[in-house]
């Protein structure tokens, strides 16, 4: 399946824009997909620490991914 | 509990918060507001930049509020959050707080602007003369 | 320290406070906003009437901004107080306090109107339907 | 000697007014204030607690008051 990523901050300027589409097979947990991003673009793994949000709430690595599922990358937050 | 929760690319309105929050029923505000400082770590800041994950940073500030609400004896809390560009002394946080008494009131602000640093997604970009970078306060 | 300390008869103006301390070497400012209820105990507040003693007052607030000082790193702090008769809505105090860090302001300004409370030789009079009080909160 | 004293809130009307004048003897305490004031206005004694101010400063009981002390009852204060 065939997955929209949405990128803020800091993950915006890895990924090179603001959103990139990966390849996934089913059932993939977010754990599969931050092992396949990591390897895609290595600089994620020089970040602290990441999130990522599965249809806007933060997910734990082994949630599973869908199709439609709206999906985020979120770098350190820092507003206030 | 009455609430108002907004992320806005134009200049935020103190006044406005604290007229809304205010209340005869109320007997102390507590208001924190956030500034955009001329320097970091010595380092002279041109302007900042806010970017906001829209939907989900306003759905973390509703969970925030409510959390706030079950905790402390609160009667109306206000959010408001800056987006896009913003110039040395200009404002990119204003919470508002009314409660009955006092300690509610501080209490709940301050838990709210401890809770958005850490989990509402907006990142703060600074921008120097040589450069910019991604704020990452917690790592 | 930069400290505006201030007794008056005359609305305050939450804006003119906000904008007093505010600075941009500062990072986080916290305002309290004490507002007249409209009930005590239940008990409908037709208005209330506050009585200085004005000189010792003033002398008050100065320690009390001065300890608040010494305690936190804290860069520019206002204190207003009204005094005479004050219709329900309208504002007694605000208390402005302006920081580097946020977690300074939150404490200076929680520590003022604290002792504020306890020390400061002012005076708040109940006036209901049928009679008026002196009111004596910190026995 | 003779001591001016001021008195505000529910003190002003206990004393029936703004200040009253009082008959001391020389190097009379606070203590020997408040004692002779209570006397007189027993009233006072109602009140959970009220200080007195010595020249614009909060006294002691043992604090010794003079002539020209600007003297002033200090009920339970109810600002902010």
């Amino acid at each position: 399946m065939k997955v929209n990523i949405l990128a803020f901050g800091i993950a915006k300027d890895i990924f090179g824009g603001p959103a990139i589409d990966v390849e996934l097979f089913n059932d993939a947990t977010v754990f599969n997909l931050k092992f396949l991003l990591e390897k895609q673009y290595p600089q994620l793994k020089k970040l602290a620490t990441y999130m990522v949000a599965v249809n806007n709430e933060y997910a734990l690595d082994g949630d599973t991914v869908h199709e439609r599922d709206e999906i985020a990358i979120i770098p350190p937050v820092s507003g206030g | 509990m009455n609430k108002q929760i907004k992320l806005s690319v134009s200049t935020l309105n103190v006044m406005e918060c604290v007229d809304w929050v205010m209340s005869p029923e109320c007997g102390g505000i507590d208001v924190f507001i956030g500034t955009v400082r001329n320097a970091t770590k010595g380092k002279t800041v041109v302007r900042l930049e806010f970017e906001a994950y829209e939907k989900m940073a306003i759905s973390e500030l509703e969970k925030i509020a409510d959390q706030a609400s079950i905790k402390w004896p609160v009667q109306k809390m206000l959010i408001h959050h800056r987006t896009g560009v913003l110039q040395i002394g200009e404002i990119p946080v204003i919470i508002a707080v009314a409660a009955a008494h006092r300690h509610a009131a501080f209490e709940a602000c301050r838990y709210i602007i401890d809770t958005l640093k850490q989990t509402v997604p907006i990142w703060k970009k600074e921008i120097f003369e040589d450069g910019e970078v991604w704020v990452a306060v917690h790592p």
